[in-house]
């Protein structure tokens, strides 16, 4: 195991990642902008660095910065988190050349795993179902067009690098498609570096399914279930649960049984996300890996009992996964909620402030996950994500009558919040009768959710 | 926040005044006659607020148990000051605090994390200008100018060569050669 | 709390008039010119802070969706003034805070939760002394004696008989016959 | 199911019960006394109505009060929740003739278990083996005398009604006797408004093992497996655990088992726990049956993940169980730790005081039951219990590491609370080894066990 573990993140999940350090009896140190020096994780940690100012460019972002923080507090592995250089193959290569360990998947993996294209070709050929795509990424808009009319139209520009729905566009005619590639290249350029772009066949009405894997240095391999997280607002979940009410017991248990075994033996390593489209028949296209910890994790936690942080950790440091895939039992129904500084009635605008008061909600089968504090200041450098609410129950009627009671219960004062849009989606037809589409908030309209739910 | 308007801000003098001279002795009278721990008064938009020293000394130990304590009481100082978000004094609580009463030197900042060089020939005693290299830190072997934030005097050194530094950590004092303007400026 | 001892007061009124002469004009001005959310200043073991009004507006509004907002609010008010634990004024918070700005008004309550009787010869206008039973609250079935806090006369009703009150609830207002040295004790 | 439901109860109790009640979505008002006008459980209530003074007997010890306050505020039902009246069946009594119902057992099963000596030749008749007792109970001291000479010194003064200790004496020759019993009347007198006590053999070195049990009106009853309470100061339980290290998988079964058969046969109604004395070869017998949900309830529903509040609520309305034994499945480990405002080195006196900064510890498989906030006043009048810390793990080693996390991140400034001795116990070899005793805490000292757990 590691002796000193730097955390280079912030807001829920550094504190996340310090807790799974606790538990390991493992040393912490957070690393942390001069925006962020007031934050949770920085007041919790045993040992803090600031690594730069707010612009997470030249801190969070900083590869140098980063690694230079580890090396001078004596740390041997580096917790990317999500986000920020989660996922960035080039980071892993210099941390290694430091001597330090990435925690994630080695380099040599991430690199395998990096082109979104060359992956679905990889877990493909493992027997993994497809979305028809484009045959590599797109040279230029002839190629472009080409590919497009040989796939059919709608198709889904989208870039290779990256998620979180920057450059990605739907475009459902030829003449749409050069100005959206032109709008994705820069989109894609901006936000990861890397502007190469693929099309993917648009599938109307589809549910975003994923499975959570879990593969040690020794290729033991276990899925922990899938995840739904088909609530989604241009391209952002922001409701997640599992088990997805889109499949049935044993199309869930063949889904997540196909992606263990493909990904085991494509060589992958850590724990992962295979993410996949489900069309209105059921049937499960595989589209992009998450070589990370995600956001959602802890829905899979409260079905399952295990820590995939510490998981995670413990893998990167080559121990054995500890654990069969017998050992994985999954109970009950569990939903997460993420709780952003959003003003749901001025399109999603962000907002920040002083939080003057916050009471978390509790109770049986109730999780919290955040950063938040009474006095805590939320900074307008980076995403809105304030914290995560995650309810657990026997069954999704149970789990969706605490998540009102929870919902009810949560008190930020000072902050506008998103929490009005759960409400609505609690009491939300379509999503009560588990309906929900990647598609249909954007369809139907957030206004309109919100008017209904307020009924 | 953006800056705010001339106007609003002589309103805001005029309301705060108002509570300083109208509000204020009623509250001492009354907090100083009562057991209560605290006093608020609302004026307009505005607060004033006393507050009795609470015994909060353990307690906040207990809450630095096992952590940064030095970090822990920078971040309440932070708090304590009220200016949230605002984060441009970096370094040790100590060296913070010193800035803020200590109107006539102000200290040279790291630049990045690393390990800290003082150049040889700029030692305490020696005239700088601002924007005059005084030293380095180096990240990952490529060095990151320390330079003079203002024009005046090298004094004492915070930190040692060789040692490893934090991004905004306070490295060494320039004491300032202040005019009567500066001054006056600063004490506004 | 217990009562402070006189030096003790006359300490603290020397602070806190230390801070309201050298460092409100101070705070006054540095809040002014700046975008800061609010601003402290220790002295000695005393504080001053000053909060730019944010918009807790809806979101204490918030806060109290779906619960008693009332009492919410009251609770919001006992800890803006920071009298903790003290639990002497009972009822609505329209209620408490009336009693709070009239010294010459002060309110008979419930001895317990039940409903509410006056007493038919007990009108507005009737003059009572201390001790005096104007009502009764029935729990369940057996009358509770409501008596007049005070001598006085009785005043406007804040509930009507056979209404349910809960205890410590203000009932009806008895009206002081008010002495110079009540008056200048209570303005103290 | 009820329309509203009265809280006759104040702190981490009337926040639990107000959950469970928006989780069936029911109405429900808090009744609080004058010092918990400011209380998180009033804060968070749709509606609440003050019943009285801060002094209990005025407030939630009067019948008076609290069914007055129900029936003005139209409520149906009264959950007393533990300790007040929670197992007054006289107030049981009472509540039924005004036509509300008690959210417990009914009246007349509070009566037949009543008297913990007629409950323990009750269940001993349904099998259950009883420690060697008085014959009844002590009618006076020459009866005491003769009592103790047949069952063997040396034996347990203990009162027939009430429990926490009080007018419970342990005593070891006939010369202590008489001065004890005399204690031990007034005590319970004072405490409980009965004197009446009886005579148990003490055993030495005995466990404290109790087994959660739920029984519908219809007779259908299952339990929830055991706790281990043998963690105890002063016969004042401060941490809980389950599964108990003192019995195999087997043992605990049966133990279970043969509660649940002995309390349906004798005809008891609701949730409730059977409380044994576990000696050294892992005899168990039977010692009182508790009629109300009990403080360390969350550590069975971290196990079960059942709701035991709303399970009560619903067996009170009539409903049926709704699960079967089969539906009860024991996962992991979970540990709860009593957080008290009690000065440890001080003899555990209590303190008071105003919180001035409460951060709660989080993540997976913590859970914190708390009537905690910043601003929250520690009124002098009541218990010192603050809150419940549960920790949850796949094993007991896995729990203790998040136990001593989650305790290093929780905070609570202005307040001195007795953490330090879970800490202590947390690294104290007799605790870590499963080998805790009732009498363990007292013996060693709790000044010893915190030096022993400061190095």
């Amino acid at each position: 195991m590691f002796a000193k573990i730097l955390i280079a993140n912030r807001g829920e999940i550094a504190v996340r990642i310090l807790r799974a350090c606790r538990t390991l009896g493992v040393e912490a140190v957070v690393a942390y902008s001069e925006a962020d020096r007031d934050s949770l994780a920085v007041q919790l940690a045993d040992e803090a660095i600031c690594i730069g100012p707010a612009d997470a460019k030249r801190s969070y972002l900083s590869a140098p910065a980063v690694i230079s923080a580890a090396i001078v507090t004596g740390c041997d592995a580096i917790h990317p988190g999500y986000g920020f250089l989660s996922e960035d193959e080039g980071f892993a290569e210099v941390v290694r050349a430091h001597q330090l360990t990435f925690i994630g998947p080695p380099p040599q993996v991430l690199e395998r795993f990096a082109s979104k294209e060359a992956t679905r070709r990889l877990l493909g050929a493992q027997g993994l179902a497809t979305i028809p795509g484009s045959n590599g990424m797109l040279r230029d808009d002839l190629h472009a067009l080409e590919e497009a009319e040989r796939i059919g139209y709608p198709v889904l520009i989208k870039p290779s690098a990256g998620g979180g729905g920057k450059g990605m566009r739907m475009v459902r005619t030829p003449r749409e498609l050069e100005s959206a590639v032109k709008i994705c290249r820069s989109e894609a350029r901006a936000a990861f570096g890397d502007d190469s772009l693929y099309l993917e066949k648009w599938l109307e009405d589809n549910r975003h399914v994923e499975v959570q894997v879990a593969v040690d240095r020794f290729g033991h391999g276990v899925h922990l279930g899938e995840r739904d997280c088909s609530v989604q607002r241009r391209h952002q979940k922001f409701l997640e649960e599992a088990p997805t009410p889109a499949l049935g017991e044993a199309a869930r248990a063949e889904l997540a049984e196909r992606a263990i075994k493909a990904v085991v033996a494509a060589g992958y390593e850590n724990v992962g996300t295979l993410e996949f489209l489900v069309d209105g028949s059921g049937n499960a296209y595989f589209i992009e890996i998450n070589c990370r910890i995600q956001v959602e994790h802890p829905v899979t936690e409260m079905l399952t009992g295990i820590d995939l942080v510490v998981a995670q950790i413990r893998i990167a440091a080559g121990e054995p996964l500890g654990f069969s895939q017998a050992d994985v039992t999954l109970r009950g129904h569990a939903i997460e909620f993420r709780i952003n500084a959003e003003d749901v009635e001025h399109d999603f605008r962000p907002s920040t402030g002083l939080v003057e008061r916050y009471l978390a909600p509790g109770g049986p089968g109730v999780r919290v996950d955040s950063h938040l504090f009474t006095g805590y200041e939320v900074p307008p450098f980076y995403d809105s994500l304030l914290g995560k609410l995650i309810v657990w129950g026997p069954d999704r009627p149970a789990a969706i009558a605490r998540a009102l009671a929870a919902l009810d219960e949560l008190v930020i004062d000072g902050v506008v919040t998103n929490v009005k849009i759960h409400q609505a989606l609690l009491r939300n037809e379509t999503f009560l009768a588990g309906q929900m589409t990647t598609n249909l908030v954007d369809r139907v309209g957030a206004g309109a959710f919100l008017a209904a739910g307020a009924r | 926040m953006p800056d705010r308007k001339e106007s609003a801000r002589l309103a805001d003098h005029a309301q705060i005044e108002g509570l300083a001279d109208d509000l204020l002795p009623a509250l001492i009278a009354k907090l100083g006659a009562s057991g209560l721990a605290e006093l608020e008064v609302r004026e307009g938009d505005w607060k004033v607020r006393l507050r009795r020293p609470t015994d909060g000394g353990s307690s906040t130990t207990r809450s630095a148990t096992g952590r940064a304590a030095a970090r822990a009481a920078q971040a309440h100082a932070d708090h304590a000051h009220g200016d949230h978000g605002q984060v441009d004094h970096g370094g040790s609580e100590q060296a913070g605090s010193e800035t803020a009463t200590n109107p006539y030197r102000t200290a040279a900042t790291s630049p990045a994390v690393g390990v800290y060089h003082p150049k040889a020939e700029v030692t305490s005693g020696s005239r700088v200008r601002a924007g005059d290299r005084i030293g380095s830190v180096d990240v990952l072997g490529i060095p990151q100018e320390v330079v003079a934030p203002v024009n005046g005097i090298v004094g004492a050194a915070m930190v040692e060569s060789g040692d490893a530094v934090e991004y905004g950590q306070e490295l060494v004092w320039i004491e300032l050669i202040a005019t009567t303007a500066e001054r006056s400026g600063r004490d506004a």
